[in-house]
């Protein structure tokens, strides 16, 4: 049961990886790449810790996936709210 | 005895620290610890003079599982050379830089290339031979370096990524080497080592990484600038050490860890670029305008003589005669040691005091500077070759090897490159000679001159005449 | 013989091959320190595939010490000649 | 099933890896080969989990892809305008299009021998059984070593003196960059968003850095894993244009930077001194010595590898806020 529950998990983890991955490489611009990136990717690393946690022996480790999970989404939206605004000051120019 | 192993490789360390705690005082405590690291290789010579090869297992783990260090006569006169090479360098360099910022930033840099070599010299571990290696290299390159000028810093780039490389070649070939036989103490490497693709790849690739950091000929391109825009302490370390402790590492390998897979085909190839490095090096010496650049591609050439070596130490049968050729090749290493870096000196001196090193304008620095001139001339003895210097028993051994196995080929590039060299040296000479007369008095400077006098004068006199007493010290190393 | 170590040890090999092509073909200064470095990870490649002993099996942990070491050299190696190549363009920049 | 899928697997990770390698030198681009080299440096620590060396990927990690290449971007934004490669090194090398098409075919085909007869050394090698009498050994004398992870064993009882040699290698680069100048200047005080990830991402980093340290003697972690993540921290606040980053100034900055090899060469030299052989730990006391001496090695590492970063000597802070109020920043973030 478990094993099936995070099977399916870790599936959905991959889809919304391999779309974030479609999105950076087909959508137009930087937002949107950056928008399809981040948000998928997030949600993704999500449900592959979810997955991998109801795996996982103990609390402790399922305590370090979710700090993984945790630190990825600060850095993540820390560097695109940096690459954006980064991309925002070339475009006016200042 | 075999705590001065360890004394060769821990004081100049604990002495780069001090100099660098100790920036107002750290002359003095690198001419201490210059001093207190050449007695502990006064000591190891004696050490291994009378109990033959020594070595120590660090932390009392057995070698294979831990690291051992080794000495025999070989690696034990080349420390002895190294120390008294580069103390003497130690003591000019005290007189040669002015500021307190410049020798706050050579002291600690000097006493870590110092440890450097000792510990490479002692190695008896491949991967500690690789960090070594590095640890040679960096500080190699940050003394070169070291004057902040753009051709200086440019050579030391080039010198920095080719040395890399090389590096990078010889790890693979240590990786190869212990994904055979699971181990890296070259004494366990030198009894299993056999014959086949794995040796053979392992061989060539760490030979010719090692190559690369020896500048044998034609891989000797990044080896002039960098020496020669150096300051001059450091250059005659460069070229006197730093160079041959690559070469150190190529003898040890061929002759002693891969002994049994070495080809004949092999050293032939080696005697030829060093044929090559003979020719090319001493030709480009003479056209040099600059005596640091002569230097320097002296070098290049000097080392050419000690690969013509390895044909002739292949080819003949063991015995008396393959014995004194193998102690004409350290002796002719060691003479060119002493005479580049008393030469280096020298010529530095002449820079500082002259404002140039340029060969056309040095008329009258006989008269200015007599005792620096002296030094040059002595060098220069021993580079030609003449009796009685080290250079003329290494030569006199390599023509006698080279007419007992019937390869006359050596016997006339030997020949060629010791008249290139005697026509390079009487250049500079018969420049500094010359006849205009020159208004100054002459001067003194007791603190560069005696160090290049005291080299110079090792290379064209004492070494010649310690041949004997050397030869039985070697037998009991190779 | 292991599948997985071969393999990865011939990915080492094509990786060291890689390295030394770009070392001695690239004309920018920063992409020949970037080649050595990938050359070096070749070298570090063949080192952990030799301690490899298989799924379940404790591997060889000298090699795996000796690429830490190679790593840490080779970061300062990196770090020395980034400085080289920055001063040259101060003074470049001067000229 | 699994050995197959493992397999699927093996192939994927060094096909990418294998062209990330490709990709991060054949463009032209110097920003984007360090950009595709960092991602190169991530998939070899992918690799070397695979293959069962966790602290090998750690390091890598931390400082093959994170340090080096942090390194390498800071040198190329340092880098004088045109960014057109070949451009500004003609004077030092010969240009991308002077190299002609026979010298790369010919470096071109030189490599690829390497290849081929390092691979074909390789494959001799493999084909007899392995040499197990080292791990065995190291097995056997794990329990005198003071620490129960054979690598961190490896690295600073059995061949301790390796590591010795090479904190002085990087204490060798510091002062070799110190030489060459000056430190960078710093960078404009980073926004509201970046310093906020700052103020609660460097204690996390520093946290991290001890729980490595401490971890190294029996799972993997150690001293370098632990001062690469002590450095990236420094990093992180320079980035954000902080002006304090955490490295002393002066003699305290010296005494820091010779910590590693100071602790050791004494301790060993002590032992020395008390009958024992050079970095010869009694087996009682060997824990004890190991977790000093890593404390020092792992201070010693953060701070050059940040002095690396940084590219040169600090000013004192004094000076610096000085020479801040004139100076004209480099914006990055």
């Amino acid at each position: 049961m478990i094993n099936i529950l995070s099977s399916i998990l870790i599936l959905a983890g991959v889809f919304f990886y391999l779309a974030g991955s479609i999105g950076l490489l087909r959508l137009p611009d930087l937002y949107s790449r950056l928008h399809a990136l981040t948000k998928a990717d997030n949600l993704g690393l999500g449900l592959l810790m979810a997955g991998l946690a109801l795996h996982s022996q103990d609390l402790f480790t399922m305590l370090k996936l979710l700090l993984i999970w945790l630190a990825v989404l600060a850095a993540s939206a820390t560097s695109a709210h940096l690459i954006a605004r980064q991309a925002r000051r070339q475009e006016t120019g200042s | 005895m075999t705590d001065a192993m360890i004394g060769l490789i821990a004081l100049p360390l604990a002495g780069a620290l001090a100099t660098l705690l100790l920036p107002r005082s750290a002359t003095a405590v690198a001419i201490g610890t210059g001093l207190a690291t050449t007695v502990a290789a006064g000591l190891l010579l004696s050490g291994v003079a009378t109990q033959g090869a020594l070595h120590y297992e660090i932390g009392g783990w057995s070698a294979g599982l831990g690291i051992a260090l080794r000495a025999d006569g070989l690696s034990a006169l080349l420390l002895m050379m190294t120390a008294l090479v580069a103390l003497a360098a130690s003591v000019y360099a005290s007189a040669y830089f002015n500021t307190a910022s410049e020798r706050a930033r050579f002291w600690p840099l000097w006493l870590l290339l110092w440890t450097a070599l000792n510990a490479l010299l002692l190695s008896g571990d491949l991967f500690n031979l690789y960090v070594t290696l590095e640890l040679l290299g960096l500080s190699a390159v940050a003394l070169a370096s070291l004057s902040g000028r753009r051709a200086a810093v440019a050579a030391a780039l080039r010198y920095l990524l080719v040395g890399l490389l090389g590096s990078m070649m010889f790890l693979a070939g240590v990786s190869l080497l212990y994904a055979g036989y699971g181990t890296l103490d070259l004494a366990a490497l030198s009894h299993m080592v056999a014959p086949g693709p794995s040796a053979w790849t392992a061989l060539a690739l760490m030979t010719t990484g090692l190559l690369l950091k020896t500048a044998l000929f034609p891989l000797h391109f990044w080896l002039p600038p960098a020496h020669a825009s150096a300051p001059a302490p450091v250059s005659a370390v460069l070229s006197a050490l730093v160079v041959k402790a690559a070469f150190y590492l190529v003898l040890r390998l061929w002759l002693d860890v891969f002994a049994t897979v070495v080809t004949p085909a092999a050293a032939n190839l080696l005697g030829l670029l060093g044929a090559g490095a003979v020719l090319w090096g001493s030709w480009h010496a003479l056209q040099a305008e600059r005596l640091k650049l002569l230097a320097a591609y002296s070098t290049v050439a000097q080392l050419g003589y000690l690969f013509l070596f390895f044909p002739l130490l292949l080819a003949l049968p063991s015995g008396p005669a393959r014995d004194l050729a193998a102690g004409g090749l350290v002796m002719l290493a060691l003479t060119h040691g002493f005479a580049k870096a008393g030469l280096f000196l020298a010529i530095g001196v002449i820079q500082q005091r002259c404002g140039h090193d340029t060969i056309r304008q040095l008329d009258g620095t006989a008269q200015r500077l007599p005792a620096t001139t002296f030094a040059i001339a002595l060098a220069g003895v021993a580079l030609i070759g003449l009796p009685p210097s080290g250079a003329f028993l290494g030569k006199w051994q390599l023509l006698a090897g080279a007419v007992e196995a019937g390869q006359w080929l050596w016997l006339v590039v030997t020949a060629v490159g010791s008249l290139l060299a005697a026509a390079y040296i009487f250049k500079v000479l018969g420049h500094a000679f010359g006849h205009r007369p020159y208004p100054n008095q002459p001067v003194t400077v007791a603190r560069e001159e005696w160090p290049a006098l005291l080299l110079a004068g090792m290379a064209a006199l004492v070494l010649g005449l310690s041949g004997a007493p050397m030869w039985k010290l070697l037998e009991l190393g190779i | 013989m292991l599948t997985t170590q071969i393999l990865y040890a011939l990915t080492g090999c094509m990786i060291v091959a890689l390295g030394l092509r770009g070392a001695l073909l690239h004309a920018s200064v920063l992409q020949r320190i970037v080649a050595i470095n990938v050359m070096g990870a070749g070298v570090f490649m063949l080192l952990i595939a030799v301690a490899y002993r298989g799924p379940g099996l404790p591997p060889d942990p000298v090699p795996h010490a000796l690429v830490l070491t190679g790593i840490v050299v080779a970061v300062s190696a990196t770090a020395l000649a980034l400085a080289l190549v920055r001063r040259l363009h101060a003074e470049q920049e001067d000229d | 099933m699994n050995t197959m899928g493992l397999l699927v697997f093996d192939g994927l990770l060094l096909f990418s890896i294998v062209g990330l390698a490709w990709a991060s030198l054949a463009t032209t681009d110097v920003r984007r080969g360090v950009i595709l080299f960092m991602a190169f440096g991530l998939l070899l620590a992918v690799a070397w989990g695979r293959l069962l060396a966790p602290d090998v990927a750690l390091a890598e990690a931390a400082i093959g892809a994170g340090l080096s290449g942090a390194l390498l971007l800071a040198a190329v934004h340092r880098q004088p305008r045109p960014l057109s490669p070949g451009a500004t090194h003609d004077s030092l090398y010969r240009s991308a299009a002077a190299v002609s098409m026979v010298v790369r075919w010919v470096v071109t085909l030189l490599s690829a021998a390497l290849a081929g007869t390092l691979a074909w050394g390789l494959l001799h090698a493999f084909s007899s059984t392995p040499q197990d009498m080292l791990p065995r050994a190291i097995a056997e004398n794990l329990a005198a070593s003071g620490v129960s992870n054979p690598v961190t064993a490896v690295l600073l009882n059995f061949r301790a003196y390796d590591t010795l040699l090479e904190l002085a290698v990087l204490l060798t680069s510091v002062l070799g960059i110190f030489s060459l100048g000056p430190a960078t200047p710093g960078y404009q005080p980073a926004g509201p968003i970046f310093d906020g990830l700052v103020r609660w991402l460097v204690p996390v980093l520093i946290l991290m850095a001890g729980y490595l340290l401490w971890v190294g003697a029996h799972a993997p972690g150690g001293a370098f894993q632990a001062g690469a993540t002590l450095a990236a921290a420094g990093v992180v606040l320079r980035l954000a244009g902080r002006a304090r980053i955490g490295l002393p100034e002066g003699f305290a900055l010296r005494i820091v930077m010779t910590a590693g090899v100071s602790v050791f060469l004494l301790v060993g030299l002590t032992l020395l001194l008390l009958g024992r052989p050079f970095l010869g730990y009694p087996p009682a006391w060997a824990g004890a010595l190991i977790l000093l001496i890593e404390t020092a090695a792992m201070l010693s590492i953060a701070a050059t590898l940040l002095l690396a970063f940084l590219g040169g000597q600090p000013e004192s802070t004094g000076v610096k806020a000085a020479a801040n109020r004139q100076r004209e920043e480099i914006s990055r973030c």
